[in-house]
């Protein structure tokens, strides 16, 4: 049971969402992040003024995964998100003590 | 008694010109309301482009009307001392009233090809629509090849008059105006090809979902409420202000609320649009129809909407972002058709008009603006292509084309 | 000679018209303003119903007031052809000025009782309220029954003048429209109960945040400006337009703003609310206060709604939204006593008014208000219910009624 | 025939009022326009303080005029009785339509000095410069000062006249308006500072980023619309009414618009901002240029304010937020030097204007505003301090003022 | 010293914070996330096209405890945030090698 | 390799991630979140209602480090950080299982 985090590209999501449903991972939490890295950013100007924008709109998945083996969803993932342009993203994998279902508290990987 | 004679006159011209600049306000209003129809129904990358489209499109017109346009539909031209016009307070501000007219040519338009097109070649497509296409088809309904200087009928609506015992009846332009920038659209549409991912390989359909429902519904609100100035101003001058003309555009819009809400289970886009096409369709018979009949005519537009909406979006699948077919040329062609039915005595309408006038003016206007269309949309792709790369499209045209994001804290 | 003469009827009735429809696309205009007030002051998954309410209360409003309200209130019908209705160009336009009064009484208890009520059963409470209970008080103080066809008064007018020495003066609404909702609210409001959670079982107030401060704010502008329609187009006809009009009216909202930010330590929302107050309470006596003594009745209308916000939501624990209770119907009724003291000639007013009368025609509205709304609502609540499910309450009626959320594209 | 007489005079009397209105309602409605585009040009933390000022600060100014500015500026006073203030229904219109124009000064002032002033002070700065300084200038161009009784030019308009040919000519208030807002910015901003971390240690400048591009588009949106009642309505009488000058505003609009966007790169906020720079600076001489002409002038105050704001901003590192000294100061001071460059015949104009008096009238102003706003900033300043602590501006005027966010949901 | 992250129901959040407070956990970290599982999602209809959604709107509260039982805490958010039907939510419990307080770079379980 | 979770003030983020910058880290991703300990909240009004508001906006960057010494990460986040005053935030480090780079798939250290 582990936890992993996929940092990907926003308009990737939709991709990545359905290959994970093809491997069979259904349950993930999703939030929207700006990240930096090797991406080049971009100028805006407003009434002319300059802002150099390094910040990043990027899609970040969070899903506990138990059954389905993390190098599978890893495979799936890098797939799915692949452009080969530097911002594709990066996937961390975290270790977890324990996971509660909080409709019938079940606990344990049971509970994923 | 002369000094009372020169008063009538002056207030009866003063009166004029406050009731066109009234209705050019309300009317410049409704691109306001343009605007926000389409920033709200955008997604956010290109709700900046949106929001500026608009008015680089109203200035672009501007001009083009200003030197080319209204030369050509009303046969006066205003490069010459200002001294040297002829009756100039007047013609200037009839020149401001028809323009808001003409500007919602493109406004109209880029409601259709949003998301995807060009910066430079749809302001340029905008100018020789508003410049040429647009302008022919005005003077032969309205302008100078329709009446000639003693106003007897000329052209195509002397041939009508003679040989269907009326002229082809436009009060305040479902035809001239909505049609056919509705029908100027399509060709556009077409030629562009849907946004990318809007149908997937797997043949699923893929709406991109809408930036905001407020903006959207800000937008329907500046134009319901300008609308009165588009349809009570056309009258033109004072004297000929019509309250009949008011409460058929009332009744119209509020007939194609309530039937956008029935046939489509209470979506809130499908009401505001259904607002809007019962005043598009209402504006040609609005001087004529009994208000009963206006709400059919206008909830008959709704319902036409909501379905061709369906239809060119999921059975075509040409991608027409904010439906401005359905809604502009299915809407507008069906107004000009509907005053040839529902304005008669029968139906408790002024009558004086001509089915058959009606059915030619508004099929010529059909053809005029495909014809028009494609051979703009068509040269001008050839020429400098029309749309964005699908890198550009993909980071969406605020970032490509202006630099600047909708909510520039956002990134904090 | 005849000419000229004709010439001056034609500039008179033309005029009236104009002045008629620039002040009924004002209020349509508030219509939006009433919309994007409750949009700001509801949670985020009541926006959309917010929206469409209004626009849809609206439309509801036009139909029923065109075939019932209106010829109760003023005995003319417009069910036959339009060339047989009498002078049908001012009628029709007299009838949109007015039906933009009437369509207020909806979108007023639609503020108080957002964000619990069901879709349909508040459309037909609207439908009967603008319907039967409104027009026949309208009719009573401004219609049919207040006036023969001479001129003269009668009825309950009759009585006032003879008994009092002036009718009861409600120039353009205080009571009529804006009382009367207000009051007409109270019921629903109490029948309804108040939203789940918001008063908890410990006893805390627990007032759900509001959605958006620029939405209230774009709202109370859109009142504000048009609200100068209501008042100065009331006047009827041209020749009876008054500056007096439009200038207590501002003085009477700048009266109000200050008031609301001083006694509400700079809240914004007081502040705007403040605004409303003072319009609300100016619309009775607004051809005959002093500038200043308007100031000083919006003032106090601001106070009032300050007060009595917190009395209504904090005390009796009633849960009236945007506070439609303290704002119209307390601000009205108030604006309907401060005529009969605020108007006479020792305040700098024009006088010409009766305190007992005064007193008389507000109290009479009010419990016109809480009767018929009382039966409506608790006749509605038994037949079919006019509350949400708690289940669909908690989804927010955006997704439940209109299967739409406010912006579509936030969850991607 | 007298009857006749009545009904012209009635008419004409009632024209005038109707147009006044009309004119104010817009002008009111421009009031918002500025709100939204403070609202959108602040960050987030600063939005309700900007929906709220305009509203405070217009009305503050409502009382401060109506009881010493109009009175300084036209010699009329209305603390007395209605019915003895003289031809009160013109006159109080005409105080509204004029108070439209007065209340710009704290409204232009407010977007230079945003995210950082006090309320108290900046509302009593206001109420000074409404009071006092502005009516002084406003009396020797348009009031008191500048004609007699009958009607003949004294003053400093005498001395124009007399030694240049021509009076000082600011039709609509390029200077009068908007260059003594924009000037009056100037010392504020400058004794206030630059915003916390606006300029960093290391000599980088922040330009912290913007709230809403659409906020920002809705109040250019409101303030261009309105701008035609602005210009259109100060002919002040009905007869007076002139197309060239709603042509002119519109074409110096366009101009503007399409010269900012050159002249920027497709920046969305510089092409709104743009077209408010056009109307700007065609006010002074909207009833005499060509159509072209007026696009000219508009186009050159685009430019201006684009260099000029990157000028102070970027260079002389003060800090006006939303750029009023560039836009109002300097396009409102082009504008009134501009009209007596091309208003004459030469360029299609109707001439009648005198460069050197057009330059005097304009320095004039500069100076007055820069004399009247340093000492009323000053002393301000020295008195009870007009700028937050840090801490409270991190923090943000909207929780620190108002007890307010903008969303107020949004933590939940 | 452990983390606990609780993806629960929007409508719950007062709710569970409440539940929290009384048990003296009163730190904690707070966003607003997107969750899909075994709860049913929604259709949405605009000018008549449908969207299914199935991403749902959820709050994540994330939260290091020490001297609380983390089992307490768990018992106290399955309690404060259940309904019974799917979409009640997941409690995760992770592993923590450091805490430190900015304030005064208290570390380990002291800056908890 | 670890992640280190920081969570900081808003108005002190463009110094942190100078900060950051100028050690090395470049890296990082960020959200919005709400968050509550010792910070004294604020009081609203609407209307005249007052609400007691304790969830108070921060920034949180994540960053997966392991060239640069997670202790010089902690002290530069603390020093750009700091006020003094409660509220500046908690720097949260928690152990990682894996990284992998979407865009070529590398995985481990290699990957951060
Ligand atoms: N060390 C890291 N810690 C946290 N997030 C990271 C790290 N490296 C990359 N990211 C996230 O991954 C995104 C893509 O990384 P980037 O370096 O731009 O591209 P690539 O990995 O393809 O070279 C970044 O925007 C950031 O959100
Ligand atoms: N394996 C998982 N990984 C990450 N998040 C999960 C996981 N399972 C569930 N969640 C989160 O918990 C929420 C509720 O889960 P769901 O399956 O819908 O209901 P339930 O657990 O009650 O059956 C989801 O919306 C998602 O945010
Ligand atoms: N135990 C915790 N778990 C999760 N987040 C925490 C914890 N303690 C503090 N935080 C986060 O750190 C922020 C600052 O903490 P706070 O207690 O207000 O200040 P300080 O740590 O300076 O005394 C909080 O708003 C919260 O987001």
């Amino acid at each position: 049971m582990v936890r992993i985090e996929a940092i990907i590209r926003r308009e990737k999501f939709e991709d990545v969402k359905d290959a994970l449903q093809r491997i069979g991972v259904i349950a993930m939490t999703v939030d929207e992040v700006y990240g930096c890295g090797h991406q080049a950013g971009h100028v805006e100007h407003y009434r002319g003024l300059e802002s150099h924008i390094n910040l990043l709109p990027k899609i970040r998945i969070t899903t506990v995964v138990h059954e389905v083996d993390p190098d599978t969803v890893v495979d799936a993932i890098c797939e799915a998100a692949f452009t080969g342009a530097h911002g594709d993203g990066k996937i961390f994998i975290m270790p977890l003590l324990d996971a509660i279902r909080v409709r019938d508290r079940v606990r344990g990987v049971e509970a994923v | 008694m002369d000094q009372m004679q020169k008063a009538i006159e002056q207030l009866t011209q003063s009166g004029n010109i406050m009731l066109l600049v009234w209705g050019a306000v309300l009317v410049f209003s409704m691109h306001a309301g343009f605007a926000f129809l389409e920033a709200g129904s955008v997604q956010r990358k290109n709700v900046v482009n949106a929001l500026t489209k608009i008015v680089m499109d109203w200035s672009v017109s501007t001009f083009v009307y200003f030197i080319i346009g209204f030369p050509i539909a009303y046969g006066i031209t205003f490069i010459k001392p200002v001294s040297e016009v002829m009756n100039y307070d007047f013609n200037f501000v009839h020149f401001f009233f028809l323009l808001t007219f003409a500007a919602c040519i493109p406004a109209i338009i880029s409601g259709g090809i949003a998301e995807r097109a060009k910066f430079g070649p749809q302001m340029l497509a905008g100018a020789i629509l508003v410049g040429l296409v647009y302008p022919c088809y005005e003077s032969l309904i309205w302008g100078q090849w329709a009446v000639d200087g003693t106003g007897a009928a000329i052209g195509l609506q002397a041939f009508l008059q003679n040989n269907f015992g009326a002229q082809f009846h436009d009060y305040a332009g479902s035809v001239v105006v909505h049609a056919m920038g509705g029908w100027i659209a399509l060709p556009a549409i077409m030629i562009l090809g849907p946004r990318l991912g809007r149908y997937r390989h797997n043949g699923q359909s893929d709406p991109p979902p809408i930036h905001s429902i407020p903006y959207l519904a800000l937008g329907s609100w500046l134009l319901m409420v300008g609308w009165f100035g588009f349809n009570v101003a056309s009258a033109g001058k004072l004297s000929a202000i019509s309250g009949l003309v008011a409460i058929n555009s009332l009744m119209a819009m509020v007939g194609g609320v309530i039937a956008g809400c029935v046939f489509s289970k209470n979506d809130a886009v499908a009401i505001y649009n259904g607002a809007l096409a019962g005043l598009i369709a209402v504006c040609s018979g609005s001087d004529k129809y009994h208000p009963l009949a206006a709400a059919v005519v206008g909830a008959i537009a709704a319902i036409i909407f909501v379905k061709a909406f369906y239809f060119i979006n999921e059975k075509w699948r040409l991608d027409d972002v904010l439906g401005v077919w359905p809604l502009h040329g299915l809407g507008g062609a069906w107004g000009g058709i509907a005053a040839g039915i529902f304005a008669i005595p029968a139906f408790g309408g002024l009558g004086g008009v001509s089915f058959m006038s009606q059915l030619i003016g508004t099929t010529l206007c059909v053809v005029i603006a495909l014809v028009g269309s494609f051979v703009v949309y068509y040269v001008l792709n050839k020429v400098m292509g029309i749309r964005l790369s699908p890198t550009e499209e993909m980071t969406g045209s605020d970032l490509v084309v202006h630099s600047s994001k909708a909510y520039p804290e956002e990134l904090f």
